[in-house]
């Protein structure tokens, strides 16, 4: 018979089930390939649960819906690929400075524009963090799995109501739709984590209360009445003019996710300890550089792979000391060269930092990343 | 002025922070109660006041309230 | 000056406290003197009072402009949100807790342009939401440009030769859209606004209220009015005629002006209700 | 690289053939004690035209989730067949319906050719059933995944009422693999 709970899932089905394993219980959004497949699962799922599913007129509607929701109370999410990534970023700007905790997941696809919707592609790497004008904090994690795009999405939701932020949630269209078997976890497997809630009395709450890194968040409608607004403001909620405040709160939203990016930050190994030449990547092409590494390490080649999962913030150390231990870091991307700017950031010459890049709506295959790695060696 | 009932005045009270000087509340007034002191408005003639509430209606500056 | 005769029926023996509903210290408001925004809020703050609402229910979304900065003032669930946006916020809300009492206060350039989309289908959905569009015909908090309503030929700092763009008319739209609730108002006729948004409050459905009020400081300069007593006599009394007097007056009476008072109400389905009941029959189907 | 089996299903859309990968992925890793991931073409091609899925198997993990040298090819369509063979791998199989594919590539790979359309129209009476015929053909013809967990798979994704058609189907696809081998 069956393992129990073990399902063929496609990767944005996985999305679905982590969403709902992790309590979200608000959905809105607008149909776009690759990540449709996602707002038909939660219009399914979520009456089932009691939660609300809406389908809106477009994708800032989306995602302004969805802080709506999340404001209510509810754990939120939209889903959306590059053209409604863009469309979004006003709103994600918001949700930054606003703190509002809602999850954002973007199955990338081929770009500029409306570009190559069928194919895969990472080219939202560096809209994830510098799409929305200002300067805000970001959060996104970088699956590579189908089963881990259930357990990031978890991940995803715990990162957004623990630090009152959206998090993204970034694959590529060939983990969206491709298919491997998911054990669904059982109820207390994975740590939930909820928002914080106040416990003062109401006419002491403070929706940005400098006594806390992050304050606590009431919802709407549960007697702690309060002002939100997109403009700079005091700890009360009220716009303010006054420079010292403003500098202190900008700096205090990028603080609250930078001091605490050790927690966040994620990486999975393969191979490193005695590597020479390390390759960098994320979601699917990890999976052709894992591939690559199990070959060329039969070739007798010390290849290895660092892999995060938390892209935003980038694991800055993590890069930083890998080169100091091997001759290059090749960083496959289908992109031409977002992931690799930062490495080379990071590496600050101690040693070769090449990018291998993609854009043809194809997935970069292991034999390239292999013969790529040889030219180092 | 006796404080005879019938002759009872009511009280206008113009909040001089509040008022921004647009003067609605003077125009609209139909028994020329109201006049500008400058830019903010002010009593000239209580006795005509109907307590008809027009200044307080109109006002957008939460400026001006007439009280029994 | 004479009082209209709808206002002298009203009359009002004690003054209302609107302090009950606003928030401390927060006066003086950022509206420019004349900008009849004011007169709005109070009136809205009066038809909320009428309805016995609560405010720890009450919901108050806005986008972006001048007329969006009534949430600041006014001491309930407050949401200042983006330009545009304010009604698929609000649909957020409504349909995360659909108890609650969610009032969108919006400018004409904020619903109808920017947000002209989430304008028609909030109205298509007929979600439970009470629209109060803050229509002075310009975009006041950038300075003056013409907007969906701007009428033709006026000035405007980005019509400076007359508008070449005819204007939305509000109420059309809303009813065309599907909005189950429709009215007009203005600053000028306050106890008509009152008693037209308490209506709107109390209608199950999207209501959608169009005001018309005076921008003194950019429409009113440029289009030659002296004063905002000036623009309320010309624009809002003599430029709009109540629907139910409008049915007893001949076509060229009425040739040129907008039509106040509840223009279109039909009950229908609402949106979070027939949700509800998605709910209660999916969760039941699966026992 | 040894350990990875790859299977690809093509065809037209409309044919069945995800649901045949899908079918099979199950019938590995959900009813068979393997791993399995299964892609698939998705798109404008699914949409009619040639259209393909494809299905790893291993007994351990899967990385590289896409086809690189296929053990074992189907084709319903020659249009499918002289799209997609060129990645059968030496010494693998090329399984096509003998009245729709009737210029066979040649290479490397062996080759053959059975009526699945027409016995799944004169046996059971509905071509719908063909791509289940087709599976039943690969299960027995490359022994990758037991006939008990291809048929558990396939019960699992069928509606009630076309259960028997679909297990004769599966069946007849058995034995006419048998004969071909």
């Amino acid at each position: 018979m069956a393992e129990k709970k073990k399902k063929l899932l496609q990767g944005n089905e996985a999305c679905v089930e982590g969403a709902i394993y992790a309590g979200c219980r608000f959905y809105a959004g607008y149909p776009i390939t690759p990540s449709t497949e996602i707002m038909e699962g939660m219009s399914v799922r979520l009456p089932k649960l009691g939660g609300k599913f809406i389908q809106m007129e477009d994708e800032i509607g989306g995602i302004a819906a969805a802080l709506g929701g999340s404001l209510a109370g509810l754990k939120s999410m939209t889903a959306t690929s590059g053209p409604g990534f863009s469309l979004k970023q006003e709103c994600i700007g918001y949700a930054c400075l606003t703190e509002i905790p809602l999850v954002i997941v973007d199955v990338m696809r081929g770009g500029p524009s409306t570009g190559y919707p069928t194919g895969p592609s990472q080219s939202d790497i560096m809209q994830a963090k510098w799409g929305t004008h200002g300067d805000h904090p970001v959060i996104a994690v970088t699956p590579s799995t189908v089963p881990e795009i259930l357990t990031e999405t978890v991940r995803a939701f715990n990162l957004a109501e623990q630090f009152r932020t959206p998090v993204m949630v970034l694959y590529d269209e060939i983990l969206g739709h491709m298919r491997e078997p998911v054990t669904i976890p059982s109820p207390g497997e994975l740590l939930v984590e909820d928002r914080a809630k106040p416990e003062c009395k109401p006419e002491d709450y403070h929706p940005y209360d400098d006594k806390f890194l992050i304050a606590p968040l009431a919802p709407f409608g549960s007697g702690y009445r309060f002002h939100v607004t997109g403009l700079n403001h005091k700890q009360d909620g009220f716009p303010t003019n006054d420079s010292k405040i403003i500098r202190e709160n900008n700096e205090r939203i990028m603080r609250k996710v930078h001091i605490n990016r050790e927690s966040i930050w994620k990486n999975e190994e393969v191979m490193l300890d005695d590597a020479e030449v390390a390759i960098f990547t994320i979601g699917s092409t990890a999976r052709s550089a894992r591939f690559a590494v199990n070959e060329l390490r039969k070739s007798g080649i010390k290849a290895g792979l660092l892999r995060p999962l938390t892209i935003w913030p980038f694991p800055d150390r993590a890069v930083a000391e890998l080169s100091n231990r091997v001759k290059a870091i090749i960083v496959p991307e289908m992109n031409l060269g977002q992931m690799t700017l930062e490495v080379e950031r990071c590496a600050k010459g101690r040693c070769a930092v090449e990018g291998l890049f993609r854009v043809d709506g194809e997935p970069i295959t292991p034999s390239q990343i292999f013969h790529e790695v040889r030219k180092y060696l | 002025m006796t404080e005879s009932a019938a002759k009872k005045l009511p009280r206008i009270v113009v909040n001089e922070k509040l008022c921004k000087g647009c003067s609605i509340c003077v125009d609209f007034c139909p028994t020329d109660v109201l006049e500008m002191k400058g830019s903010i408005a002010a009593v000239k003639n209580l006795a005509a006041c109907t307590r008809c509430q027009l200044c307080d209606l109109r006002c957008p500056d939460f400026a001006i309230q007439v009280f029994d | 000056m004479s009082i209209p005769v709808a206002e002298k029926k009203e009359k009002v023996s004690v003054p209302f406290d609107y302090n009950k509903y606003l928030r401390p210290n927060k006066l003086p408001h950022i509206w420019c003197p004349g900008c009849g925004h004011g007169i709005v809020l109070k009136a809205m703050l009066r038809a909320i009072d009428k309805a016995g609402l609560e405010k720890d229910n009450i919901a108050l979304v806005s986008g972006i402009g001048c007329s969006s900065r009534t949430p600041g003032y006014v001491d309930f669930n407050t949401l200042h949100t983006l330009h545009g946006r304010a009604l698929p916020f609000a649909t957020g809300i409504k349909l995360a807790k659909p108890e609650m009492k969610v009032i969108v206060v919006t400018g004409d350039g904020d619903a109808l342009a920017i947000g002209g989309n989430h304008f028609i289908h909030a109205c298509r959905r007929n979600i439970d939401l009470t629209v109060l569009v803050f229509t002075n015909a310009t975009y006041g908090m950038t300075g003056g440009q013409y907007s969906p309503t701007t009428p033709l030929e006026a000035m405007a700092t980005t019509s400076r030769y007359g508008n070449i763009e005819p204007p939305f008319d509000t109420c059309e739209m809303a009813k065309a859209s599907g909005a189950t609730f429709v009215a007009r108002g203005t600053a000028y006729h306050t106890i008509e606004l009152e008693k037209t948004i308490h209506e709107a409050l109390t209608h199950k459905g999207m209501s959608v209220v169009d005001i018309i009020d005076a921008c003194p400081t950019y429409f009113g300069r440029a289009n030659k009015f002296k004063s905002a007593t000036q623009m309320m006599e010309e624009i809002e009394k003599d430029g709009t005629v109540n629907v139910k007097q409008a049915a007893n007056l001949p076509p060229e009476k009425l040739a040129g002006k907008m039509l106040r008072g509840v223009l279109h109400k039909v009950e229908k389905p609402e949106y979070c209700e027939k949700y509800d009941i998605l709910i209660k029959e999916k969760a039941s189907a699966k026992k | 690289m040894s350990e990875r089996y790859e299977i690809r299903f093509s065809g037209s859309g409309g044919q069945g053939m995800i649901l045949a990968g899908i079918i099979m992925a199950e019938a590995a890793a959900i009813y068979g004690d393997k791993n399995a991931v299964q892609s698939q073409s998705y798109g404008p091609e699914s949409r009619g035209g040639a259209s393909k899925a494809e299905v790893i198997i291993s007994h351990g993990p899967i990385d590289y989730p896409k086809a690189t040298a296929i053990d074992c090819m189907l084709a319903m369509t020659q249009e499918a067949c002289t799209k997609y063979h060129g990645d059968i791998k030496s010494g693998g199989i090329l399984l096509v319906d003998s009245e729709e594919v009737k210029t066979v590539p040649k290479g490397d790979f062996k080759v053959l050719s059975f009526p699945i359309i027409g016995t799944a129209r004169e046996e059971l009476g509905k071509t719908i059933v063909a791509n289940i015929i087709s599976l039943g053909m690969i299960a027995e013809l490359t022994g990758v995944v037991t006939h008990e967990a291809v048929e558990k798979a396939v019960l699992s994704r069928v509606p009630p009422a076309f259960l028997d058609l679909n297990k004769k189907a599966l069946q007849i696809g058995f034995e006419k693999a048998k004969m071909l081998k």
